[in-house]
């Protein structure tokens, strides 16, 4: 019985892990539905009204107010569609993980970006969506890390699946850091650990000062 | 008149700013975005109005309005609000804003709070004496 | 050692609940500041830009482009403001229950709304956050009840708060519901009860037809 305990202990503690992901997730579809239906035709009607303006009938000064609204718009409608996407990857939906995350790292507005490399085996991935969008916020959380902590030259990612699991690896050549000092106080990396144990998955990471940073991570299917 | 815009949103700084330099009484606008960062220049600035925005990162509008006025108590406010609502209100006059404006507002009421409390009245958006 | 699985099983549960509950109120926040300080600004800026163009130099079409356009930044503004007061009522996190519900019953766009009578003991509530950002979105459904279901005249809410529990009277005198009848699938009365259950409280509700509605909650600190 103590070892049913036990069990159960183990158990009860992954049940609140994925229930807070899937919560996260749930919240975030949910609002980014919000805002793309709810935002996004109200600005874009805005944008269209505008550029039906007649420029050549302004006057000077309401001709340069009129183009400086027109760029403020254009974040307006940006910003939205970038909070929208935050929160739930549309691209993710539709195309799934290779495409969302090859998009994801080139759209970063980043000059002189480490070189990039995503293979998967079979090339056309199968993955669960529950999975899937853990794998989406964990890659995205180790590339801006990478991008702002290591200055690599190089990133490289490959999934492998099989029918029975998942095993991910993503590498960086950068500066690496000590793992043993405990002096980090991010959330990004213990979050990853806690997005795994969510769904019974194995986290190994690697990392020493100047020799770059290693991450395989084990998902049973 | 000198104009001292303090609001930690570059657009909508940027923005006001853009429109307060076509005003014809207005001679120079500085920008902070940030509380310190105003308190640091504005001795020497001198601004005639200082349009402050209550929420920023670190020191916030109403902080940064009651130590701007300890030292320079003939010193001119108007808060620029997200929100209408009295609570925020009743904190900024306390600050001694003279004038509350919501960021919402139209710019021909930017103008018309700076006209009145530069001739040392006060001016509140219309929304907000309708709200109260 | 069954009596304590029972237990465990119970405890767990309860976690699982305040887990997702956190979870959700946690993410609400952060994208209500998102929008809130990412797009407020922006569309703020657009609209005073707009206000600052010559209308008596304009073209009679484009005057009314500038006219039509007006009237869509500024519903393009109260959805933000819903979206974001909805995902985090600021004035929750800024000046308390007390003042959040009594801004939010004023704000409630109807007329003829019942009278509204909300008294704390003592005075002046302190209740920690994570208990009153529950009670806040529980008042918030059951009002709303009221007014889509009850056609009550008045709505009277009182909370005693002590350095052991608090405990929250709501009733209306409206028409009351057969809580005995199996047929209602709303989901607001459901989710009351597990927010309740999420942090150990209790919840009794009456009514009948004819006879309004009351609801206690006790919350142990
Ligand atoms: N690829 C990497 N190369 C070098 N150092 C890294 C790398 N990834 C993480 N680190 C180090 O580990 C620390 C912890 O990372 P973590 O993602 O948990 O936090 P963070 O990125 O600092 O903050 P955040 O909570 O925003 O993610 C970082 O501060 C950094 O020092
Ligand atoms: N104050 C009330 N007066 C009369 N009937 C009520 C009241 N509150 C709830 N009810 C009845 O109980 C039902 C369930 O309420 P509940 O809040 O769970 O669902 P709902 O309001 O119908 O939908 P929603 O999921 O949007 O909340 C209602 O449909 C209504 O018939
Ligand atoms: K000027
Ligand atoms: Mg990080
Ligand atoms: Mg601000
Ligand atoms: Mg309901």
């Amino acid at each position: 019985l103590q070892s049913k305990i036990d069990r159960m202990r183990k158990e009860n503690e992954a049940k609140v892990l994925s229930a807070i992901i899937e919560t996260e997730e749930k919240e975030r579809r949910h609002f980014s539905r919000e805002l793309h239906d709810g935002l996004g035709p109200i600005l874009s009607s805005i944008k269209m009204a505008f550029s039906a303006i007649d420029k050549s009938l302004a006057s000077p000064r309401n001709k340069t107010i009129i183009e400086k609204t027109e760029v403020a718009i254009d974040t307006a409608i940006d910003t939205v569609r970038e909070i929208s996407n935050n929160l739930s990857p549309h691209l993710l939906e539709k195309f799934g993980l290779k495409k969302a995350i090859q998009t994801f790292y080139h759209n970063i507005p980043q000059p002189e970006k480490p070189s990039f490399k995503l293979s998967t085996t079979p090339d056309a991935l199968h993955i669960p969506y529950n999975i899937e969008i853990i794998l989406y916020r964990i890659l995205t959380e180790l590339i801006n890390n990478t991008l702002k902590h290591a200055r690599a030259k190089k990133i490289e990612v490959s999934i492998f699946s099989s029918s029975k699991e998942l095993e991910l690896h993503y590498s960086d050549d950068g500066k690496g850091f000590d793992t043993s000092s405990q002096k980090r106080n991010g959330t990004g990396i213990a979050n990853i650990y806690s997005r795994i144990k969510s769904i019974d998955g194995k986290v190994d990471l690697h990392s020493k000062i100047n020799e770059g940073f290693f991450l395989k991570i084990n998902i049973p299917y | 008149m000198r104009i001292y815009i303090v609001d930690d949103h570059r657009l909508f700084r940027e923005g006001l700013k853009f429109l307060l330099a076509e005003v014809e009484l207005i001679e120079e606008i500085a920008e902070a975005d940030n509380g310190e960062e105003f308190l640091k220049n504005a001795q020497t600035f001198g601004p005639d109005i200082v349009l402050m925005d209550i929420e920023m990162p670190g020191m916030n509008g109403i902080q940064t309005t009651r130590k701007y006025l300890s030292g320079a108590p003939e010193g001119k406010v108007i808060a620029l609000s997200m929100y209408g609502d009295e609570n925020y209100y009743t904190r900024m006059i306390d600050a001694g804003a003279k004038g509350f404006l919501l960021k919402n507002s139209k710019f021909e009421d930017v103008q018309k709070a700076i006209t009145e409390v530069a001739n040392g009245n006060n001016y509140f958006s219309p929304e907000i004496l309708n709200g109260i």
